[in-house]
């Protein structure tokens, strides 16, 4: 289709929107193909910070290799680590004690909403509005904290450890967590006072960057993507690992497939997490926090793939093991990386705002993409 | 002061005009010239590439270019016309009355129904 | 459920177009296709009423020195029905069909490992390199012998 | 559209940016929700679990606990841990392994506290100082044990 | 009792005791070229500062707070840093244009302070068309814009400037509107003869809803006209990266900045005389004690306070909404601004012939 545009139109006009732009969130270079203002074709270019971390994970063990995977998904570390140490767990066969159960599955949530109100301001700034960026950072810094408390550190918590967590949770804990729910509570209705019932941010996302059902589960958009396009995607439903199976919680899916319904997912999602952590909070079990595990970790011959629910879509770690102690080939299904492969199809026809619009509510983060 | 005071007006006002645009160059040219008095310039071939966030442009950038704003400068220039119209009509139609009143809302309902004419047309889409 | 739908699987692909081999897999079941047969087989999976695999979750490929495996995860959008599917490549020449007309996010997926493991994909509609540096030529990172003096650190 | 929905539409839309106006302007009056930390000025709190940077404590007799193992070498994950071994006669006159010298590199040290959690004598712990900059890199390439430093007594 | 037009008159007349009348002229032109460029760099300190500090409140943070007392000399350092800037012009662009751009923009809004009445008597040129002409140059501005966007020879320059064009354009109609709503209840076009028609009462009180309804179209149409947000499509950020002005760098920058915060105080200032009644102070019926205390305030300080307010609102505006889309933004002008202005100048018209207004 493209290619005919570009025959029948001479002034079509090539250019780059990154990899310095300040709506790619990163390094991301897109090509994008204008007529007027209307987007006819947008080209991803990738690998301005790829790693090559599967090939890291190569020459890491075990253990070691969990840390690495912080450094994908920035903001949702922790369910990263949690993919990887699942499989871990699910190679060695290691039952993974109650509380710590309930330990990852509190961090998991926290960090979720953490990564959702980052994107809440980010997607607020995508659209033109930058007050709500620094009252998202409000909440996030809360979340942090209580992080920092009891992981030791902010972002790249490497809280987890095959068999269970590195430490146990901090005497705070509960307490902060509950201080913030209340707060966090009233914090999202000023969100929809902001922005959810904002005319113009609805003008600016109804309607625009339509992913139908289909082509989201053909694009493999999962996370909050696909769900905003009424597919029923969310891995701690279809494949509970820890304790969701015993929780309580909607799945949040919207028909719409435009940006505004990604958002609504998103903003469901946070109060869905909010209820979580509040089943869970006054319910820590009491027992270890880690299984006993060997020193030097070996996984049996074979293949092992796990999958988690990150705040982007369904992460998943394949692990090729030959027998030794470090993994033979590792694949990370990251789901920014299909997410992405949606952008051009979506927003084929729209105008240049709306492409920045679109990225936003794809909530793309560029090292989850690269790898 | 002779220039500010209301009752001396008559020609000296206007001569404002001239002291504001003298003022403007010099305030501009005063600024751009203190920072090359000031600042040494350094080459380079990269630096001067026109920014497009680090990357060469693809293509020309003065190519023929689709505005899509030709019929909304049509419809501008129509109702600018009817703007300045209004303006002496809106002046002493306080003392014309009702009479003057009238007339302005046919002129009005006419220039609507054009504008409503346009709007079916599709003028106002934005390209 | 693992147990029902091996027992679906083989009944299904009883009737598959192309002979397929079917093994329990360590976690979820595995079909082995040859190259050549896979592009008729992926809509079969993809279309079957009882099937369904229309979700495309992983696509990789393995280097194991000898050849390289393509590895497709696939699962039904609606429950959960996970199947691996499996094709050997030829190392020196690995040729094997495209599906990202049967599962659009096969078209990223497939052109990470056309530049990772140098995979070539035929029927692909845009198989140019997506990570690397435009100019990147032969050498593909994700192979066993791939060696990068200069950017890659020996620990 | 009727006319009736016209004028809803723009009824909907001022109330809708009022109350975002509301929101903001209810902010700019409230200077007591400002959460700013002014760092340099007023230091931050940190969690006593905070990973700063790798330390080994020395007692008051400048003695560690550091055997020179290398399990902490073997378990970082990005070779920031650098041990020298040198031989040491004990006074029975026996040749025993000691640490000479337990280079740490900063710069490439990700705080994953998996070197801690190696350690089987607890000879070195993570610290809460967190201001690293220095306008050279190889400053911060350090030497963990103090000069003279030696083994204290009782750890094997 | 001191106030600005005293002070004038007084270096008035002291200049002319001692020089004569035609070199007191010429020194006093002289005077005013200097106090209008003095009051320029003024002006953009100061509300580059005070946006700083609204936005920062509104964002629940400090906003500057270290460089001089309250952080109030931070846009004097800014600006520092701007002059020791090198202004680069970008290989490839139109280098007189590209230089012409700013100095064009800047003296465009030189020339907008002309009929603006800062005080009782004091204005530089009490124009007899005084509210025409400050729409007729304002509408220069867009040229400066479409300048600087095409000469740049950056497609990000020329999207904005392109925006820009269709923007500005249609809402000069919305304004001119609402100017013409008070300009029919006020019968004269001339900016002291609308603030002496308020000597009873400001517009916005007599006027009903009509001047209500005029007032938030014409702060609507002054925000999308000096490029602000929710209406900054011409330099979008997030879109653009910085649109027109992306190729601007140093000092060159420096003045599209400055010029449009001379906009939004221009604007501001015409909305408080057309709306607020300039520098007339707020009286209230009868209230004889009431009025004289309120008599008693300088008129350049009601004047200040009634265009601060307004550039307040307008940065308001900016620190809370999302941008529209250009689309949505032309479709705002001409399907909701427009025909509501339109009929809304026939009601106030009907109110100002009938004489229902107090």
């Amino acid at each position: 289709m493209f290619k005919e545009v570009l025959a029948e139109d001479q002034d079509c006009l090539t250019l780059n929107v990154g990899p310095q732009h300040p709506s790619t969130h990163g390094v991301l270079h897109l090509v994008i193909t204008l007529k007027g203002e209307t987007i006819l074709r947008v080209d991803p270019h990738l690998g301005y910070i790829h790693r090559s971390i599967e090939k890291m994970c190569e020459s890491l063990s075990y253990r070691q290799f969990i840390y690495v995977t912080s450094r994908m998904d920035y903001l949702s570390a922790h369910i990263n680590n949690h993919g990887c140490a699942l499989c871990v767990e699910k190679a060695l066969q290691i039952e993974v004690p109650q509380r710590a159960q309930v330990i990852r599955v509190l961090m998991d949530e926290l960090t979720r909403i953490a990564s959702h109100v980052l994107w809440w301001g980010a997607m607020a700034m995508d659209v033109g509005a930058i007050t709500p960026f620094f009252h998202a950072f409000r909440e996030r810094e809360m979340i942090n904290e209580i992080m920092e408390e009891t992981c030791g550190a902010r972002l790249t918590m490497n809280y987890m450890v095959p068999g269970g967590v590195m430490y146990d949770l901090h005497p705070n804990f509960q307490r902060r967590v509950k201080q913030f729910i209340s707060f966090f509570k009233s914090k999202l209705n000023e969100y929809d006072e902001l922005l959810t019932d904002n005319i113009i941010f609805k003008q600016r996302t109804q309607h625009i960057g339509v992913l139908r059902r289909e082509d989201a589960i053909s694009f493999g958009a999962t996370g909050p993507v696909g769900r905003g396009s009424g597919w029923a995607c969310d891995v701690r439903k279809r494949a509970p690992y820890e304790c969701y199976h015993q929780l309580q919680f909607e799945q949040v899916v919207e028909q719409a497939g435009d940006c505004y319904a990604r958002y609504l997912v998103r903003m469901g999602e946070m109060r869905q997490s909010l209820s979580i952590i509040e089943q869970l909070i006054d319910n820590i079990p009491s027992g270890d926090y880690q299984a006993k595990t060997k020193a030097v970790l070996k996984l049996p011959k074979g293949e092992y793939y796990s999958r988690v629910e990150t705040a982007r879509g369904e992460f998943g770690v394949y692990i090729v093991s030959d027998g030794g102690t470090t993994p033979y080939r590792i694949k990370f299904r990251s789901p920014g990386f299909s997410n992405l492969s949606a952008l051009d199809h979506m927003s084929r026809g729209h105008k240049i705002g709306d492409l920045v619009a679109i990225m936003g509510s794809l909530d793309l983060v560029i090292p989850d993409i690269d790898r | 002061m002779y220039l500010w005071t209301r009752n001396h007006f008559s020609g000296v006002g206007s001569a404002s005009l001239v002291v504001l645009i003298g003022a403007g160059i010099v305030f501009s040219l005063l600024a751009i010239g203190l920072s090359r008095f000031l600042v040494k310039p350094t080459w380079s071939r990269q630096k001067l590439e026109p920014y497009e966030c680090g990357v060469p442009t693809i293509g020309k950038t003065w190519i023929q270019y689709n505005v899509g704003y030709y019929l909304f400068a049509l419809m501008f220039l129509i109702f600018e016309v009817e703007l300045v119209f209004l303006f002496p009509w809106a002046v002493v139609v306080k003392q014309l009355g009702m009479v003057a009143l009238i007339e302005a809302a046919v002129f009005l309902f006419i220039l609507f129904l054009g504008f409503l004419y346009a709007h079916r047309q599709g003028a106002l889409k934005w390209m | 459920m693992n147990a029902s739908l091996e027992t679906t699987l083989q009944s299904v692909l009883a009737a598959a177009p192309v002979p397929v081999q079917l093994t329990a897999g360590s976690q979820w079941p595995e079909l082995v296709v040859a190259p050549d047969d896979w592009p008729t087989l992926a809509p079969f999976l993809r279309d079957h009423a009882e099937l369904r695999l229309d979700f495309m979750f992983c696509l990789t490929c393995v280097d194991w020195k000898t050849h390289l495996t393509m590895v497709y995860h696939l699962n039904n959008s609606s429950c959960e029905r996970v199947v691996v599917v499996k094709s050997v490549l030829d190392r020196q020449q690995p040729r094997v069909a495209s599906v990202a007309n049967i599962w659009r996010t096969a078209e990223f997926h497939e052109r990470e490992v056309y530049e990772l493991f140098g995979v070539h994909f035929v029927g692909h509609p845009d198989l140019r390199l997506l990570i690397l540096p435009e100019g990147w030529e032969g050498r593909n990172p994700l192979r066993k012998d791939f060696e990068d003096p200069v950017n890659m650190i020996r620990l | 559209m009727t006319l009736k929905q016209y004028f809803r539409n723009i009824w909907d839309g001022m109330r809708s940016l009022a109350a975002g106006m509301r929101r903001t302007g209810y902010y700019f009056f409230h200077h007591k929700e400002i959460i700013t930390q002014e760092y340099p000025d007023v230091p931050p709190r940190l969690a006593e679990r905070f990973r700063g940077e790798v330390v080994m404590p020395h007692n008051e007799n400048n003695e560690h606990r550091c055997t020179g193992c290398t399990a902490c070498e073997l378990a970082c994950p990005n070779g920031t841990i650098k041990i020298i071994t040198k031989y040491e006669i004990t006074p029975d006159g026996k040749k025993k392994k000691a640490l000479d010298k337990f280079i740490y590199h900063l710069e490439l040290c990700t705080m994953c506290n998996l070197c801690i959690i190696a350690c089987p004598t607890d000879a070195i712990k993570m610290s809460q100082a967190f201001e690293h900059s220095v306008f050279d890199r190889s400053q911060l390439i350090k030497i963990l044990n103090k000069p003279g430093s030696r083994l204290m007594e009782g750890v094997e | 009792m001191i106030s600005l037009e005293f002070i004038l008159q007084s270096v008035d007349r002291w200049l002319r005791d001692r020089l004569g009348h035609e070199v007191a002229v010429a020194v006093e032109y002289v005077l005013v070229g200097l106090f209008v460029i003095l009051f320029f760099a003024v002006l953009g300190l100061v509300l580059v500062f005070m946006e700083r500090k609204v936005s920062a409140w509104m964002q629940v943070r400090l906003g500057p707070n270290r460089v001089g007392p309250g952080g109030t000399l931070q846009t004097l350092a800014d600006t520092i840093k701007l002059v020791s800037k090198e202004g680069l012009t970008p290989a490839g662009a139109d280098r007189f244009l590209f230089n012409l751009a700013p100095v064009l923009m800047i003296v465009v809004s030189m020339l907008l302070l002309a009929p603006i009445a800062f005080a009782r008597n004091v204005q530089l040129w009490d124009i007899n068309i005084g509210v025409l002409y400050v729409s007729a140059i304002s509408s220069v501005s867009v040229l400066a814009v479409l300048i600087a966007g095409w000469s740049s020879n950056n497609k990000y320059s020329l999207l904005g400037a392109m925006r820009s064009g269709a923007q500005i354009v249609s809402y000069e109609l919305s304004a001119g509107l609402s100017v013409l709503t008070i300009v029919v209840l006020s019968g004269s076009l001339q900016v002291s003869q609308i603030i002496e028609a308020q000597q009873t009462g400001w517009w916005l009180f007599r006027g009903h809803v009509p001047v209500l309804v005029a007032m938030i179209i014409y702060l609507i149409a002054v925000t999308a006209e000096t490029n602000r947000a929710p209406f900054d499509l011409a330099e979008a950020e997030s879109e653009l990266t910085a649109g027109f002005h992306t190729e601007y760098s140093g000092m060159r920058f420096a003045l599209f900045f400055l010029a449009e915060y001379a906009n939004v105080f221009v604007a501001s200032a015409i909305g408080a005389i057309l709306f607020l009644g300039g520098w007339m102070p707020l009286h209230l019926g009868n209230w004889d004690a009431f009025n004289r205390i309120m008599d008693w305030i300088p008129s350049s300080i009601w004047f200040f306070a009634k265009t601060f307010f307004f550039i307040f609102v307008i940065m308001w505006f900016r620190w809370t909404f999302p941008r529209l889309r250009i689309d949505q933004l032309l479709e705002l002008e001409w399907k909701y601004l427009l025909p509501l202005g339109i009929v809304n100048l026939l009601v106030a018209t009907t109110i100002a012939v009938a004489g229902w207004y107090f």
